[in-house]
């Protein structure tokens, strides 16, 4: 009784499968599986396995249209391969001349979560009013709430993990492996350790 | 025979000796950064370099990283206010923080480095930002919501917020930009240009920032140095491969 | 000279499949065939065979990504058979709560009468334009005439009204405490040049 339907079960996931790439490509952003799941009424576990069908369909090298995990869920792209066409129909207006001062900005806020003006102007050491703006402007950060003093919380957007092509924050570099900076310091402090008293 | 830049003797009127010493004198607190002549030690420097045959880039980009930290622990060290009671603590833990705030702040220069890298390399992923041509139009729908809520967020809004010092909105970075804005600028009009002439009648705190501006823009690779004998003219040529459009200036990486 | 050519065609058509491809699920609206050839750097002969082959590959009970040609040009549509799982998923739950941006620019709107987006920011002491955006999408506010300046004024809908079962905006909480709306206006102007942006 078994074997049977073990032998028709690849049809429902190759339906499941059309279901799923039906969804991804009208979604709007990245769907995690759960939405999915709940959209085409299957079990997340079911999903998975079709997801994983679909990655091997939609592949850099063998489809235009690529799968893939980022800001948290599943999304369509288009492949690297594909690109310069890409580039000669659509603009990227969302990261197009990033300064130095929103990748520090865009920084502060990734790595230490929801924070307000006056806390990126301290650690960057600079006012930040106009870059904050722009870069809610372009959609790579919004705000969460007001803290205490009153100041308006930013935090990074699913847009943000969409253009730096992140599965999410979480998988952003420790600072601690990034630098030398501690490097610097102990190399300062022994010397000033060796200096004559 | 490289100049040893971390060995670079200073003859500053708050401090004698070598560089490396100057700044972890300035980490353990042993010197007031406040009184250092930053502009000083890059004179000392810029001499230094006089003397030798020819310009030496590797000891320039390394001093260029020292005296950007030095800059900025100069910086943070005027932020005493925001942070209040620096003063309380005894001089190792000052020390502390501000090799902490140093640190800090290089880390998220770091990650805004690793940040563009990321973005270079993602460039070429393209997707759709709005919703697909022929997709049902999405409407959301809101629960019931407490008019009361509007009143709470009104009133929220209009309380007197505690008293927050503004004092780190004074701090500026010294004008490098200014001048990395300005040289860029020259540069696109010619192709070259000399160094001296461009800087003379600044003060000599202005020529020492120009400098460093210099040492940035060939770090980036724009621009090409020459100095034909010591204490001649530096003249300043445009690379031939020089990118038009940089966005990412001003960044001090470790050496 | 010509034979040997043909037969090598079907590769480079192939390629220029999964380039149309890859522009299709990128693009936001139908393509025409001479944006598509100019952006694959293409005739658009070669374009239109190509389409042909995607068609095939991508129609109804084959995939759940359907080619359709429609009036403006070439688009990629989800299947009929996933219609119920799109329903679902276009199907927002009901969502519980406002954010505080959100409500904020709700609650100014409401109790100080019509206001323009500048006039939002400066009460709120934060750019105004997304949230301002948002809600008008959402059918909460709607534009009511301009000011003199000739900046579009908001004002609250009847479906805000619903939403927060108000019968109208003279049922709304009370902040006698606070003064009038006149006052409260000044109150906040003042409020927000003093707080930390």
């Amino acid at each position: 009784m078994d074997r049977p339907l073990r032998l028709v079960a690849a049809n429902p996931l190759d339906r499941l499968a059309r279901t799923l790439e039906a969804l991804l490509v009208v979604a709007s952003q990245p769907l995690p599986v759960e939405e999915l799941a709940e959209a085409a009424a299957e079990d997340a576990e079911r999903v998975e396995m079709a997801l994983g069908l679909l990655a091997e369909r939609f592949q850099e090298g063998r489809s235009g249209i690529v799968l893939e995990r980022v800001a948290g869920g599943w999304a369509f792209r288009a492949s690297r391969e594909a690109a310069d066409a890409c580039g000669r129909l659509f603009e990227r207006p969302v990261e197009r001349g990033l300064s130095q001062a929103a990748m520090e900005t865009l920084a502060v806020v990734a790595y230490l979560g929801p924070c307000s003006r006056p806390e990126i102007a301290r650690l960057r050491g600079v006012a930040a009013d106009s870059v904050v703006a722009g870069l809610v402007e372009r959609g790579l950060i919004a705000e969460a709430g007001r803290e205490d003093g009153g100041a308006v919380r930013y935090r990074t957007t699913p847009l943000f993990e969409r253009v730096f092509g992140l599965e999410s924050l979480s998988v952003l570099p420790r600072l601690d492996d990034l630098g030398d900076a501690e490097d610097i310091r102990e190399r300062l402090e022994s010397l000033a350790e060796k200096r004559p008293a | 025979m490289p100049v040893p830049v971390r060995e670079l003797e200073l003859d500053l009127e708050a401090f004698e000796g070598p560089f490396d010493l100057l700044l972890a004198l300035v980490l353990r607190d042993e010197l007031d950064l406040g009184e250092v002549d930053v502009a000083g030690i890059v004179l000392a420097f810029l001499e230094r370099l006089a003397e030798r045959e020819e310009l030496d880039l590797d000891a320039c980009g390394e001093f260029l990283v020292l005296v950007a930290a030095l800059l900025e622990l100069k910086a943070r060290a005027l932020l005493t206010g925001e942070d209040g009671d620096l003063e309380d603590l005894d001089p190792a833990q000052a020390a502390e923080e501000l090799a902490r705030r140093l640190a800090d702040y290089r880390r998220i220069k770091e990650a805004a480095a690793w940040l563009v890298d990321r973005l270079d390399e993602e460039s070429d992923r393209y997707f759709r930002l709005g919703p697909a041509p022929l997709a049902p139009r999405v409407e959301r729908r809101l629960a019931a919501q407490d008019p009361a809520e509007l009143a709470t967020a009104l009133r929220a809004l209009s309380a007197e917020p505690p008293a927050v010092s503004l004092a780190h909105l004074e701090l500026r970075f010294p004008p490098v930009e200014q001048f990395l804005g300005r040289f860029r600028s020259l540069l696109a009009r010619r192709t070259r240009f000399d160094f001296d002439t461009e800087v003379d009648g600044l003060t000599r705190v202005e020529q020492a920032v120009a400098f460093l501006a210099l040492l940035e823009l060939r770090k980036a690779g724009e621009i090409e140095l020459s100095q034909a004998s010591p204490f001649a003219p530096i003249r300043v040529r445009r690379n031939a491969e020089t990118q038009t459009e940089r966005t990412t200036t001003w960044t001090a990486r470790s050496a």
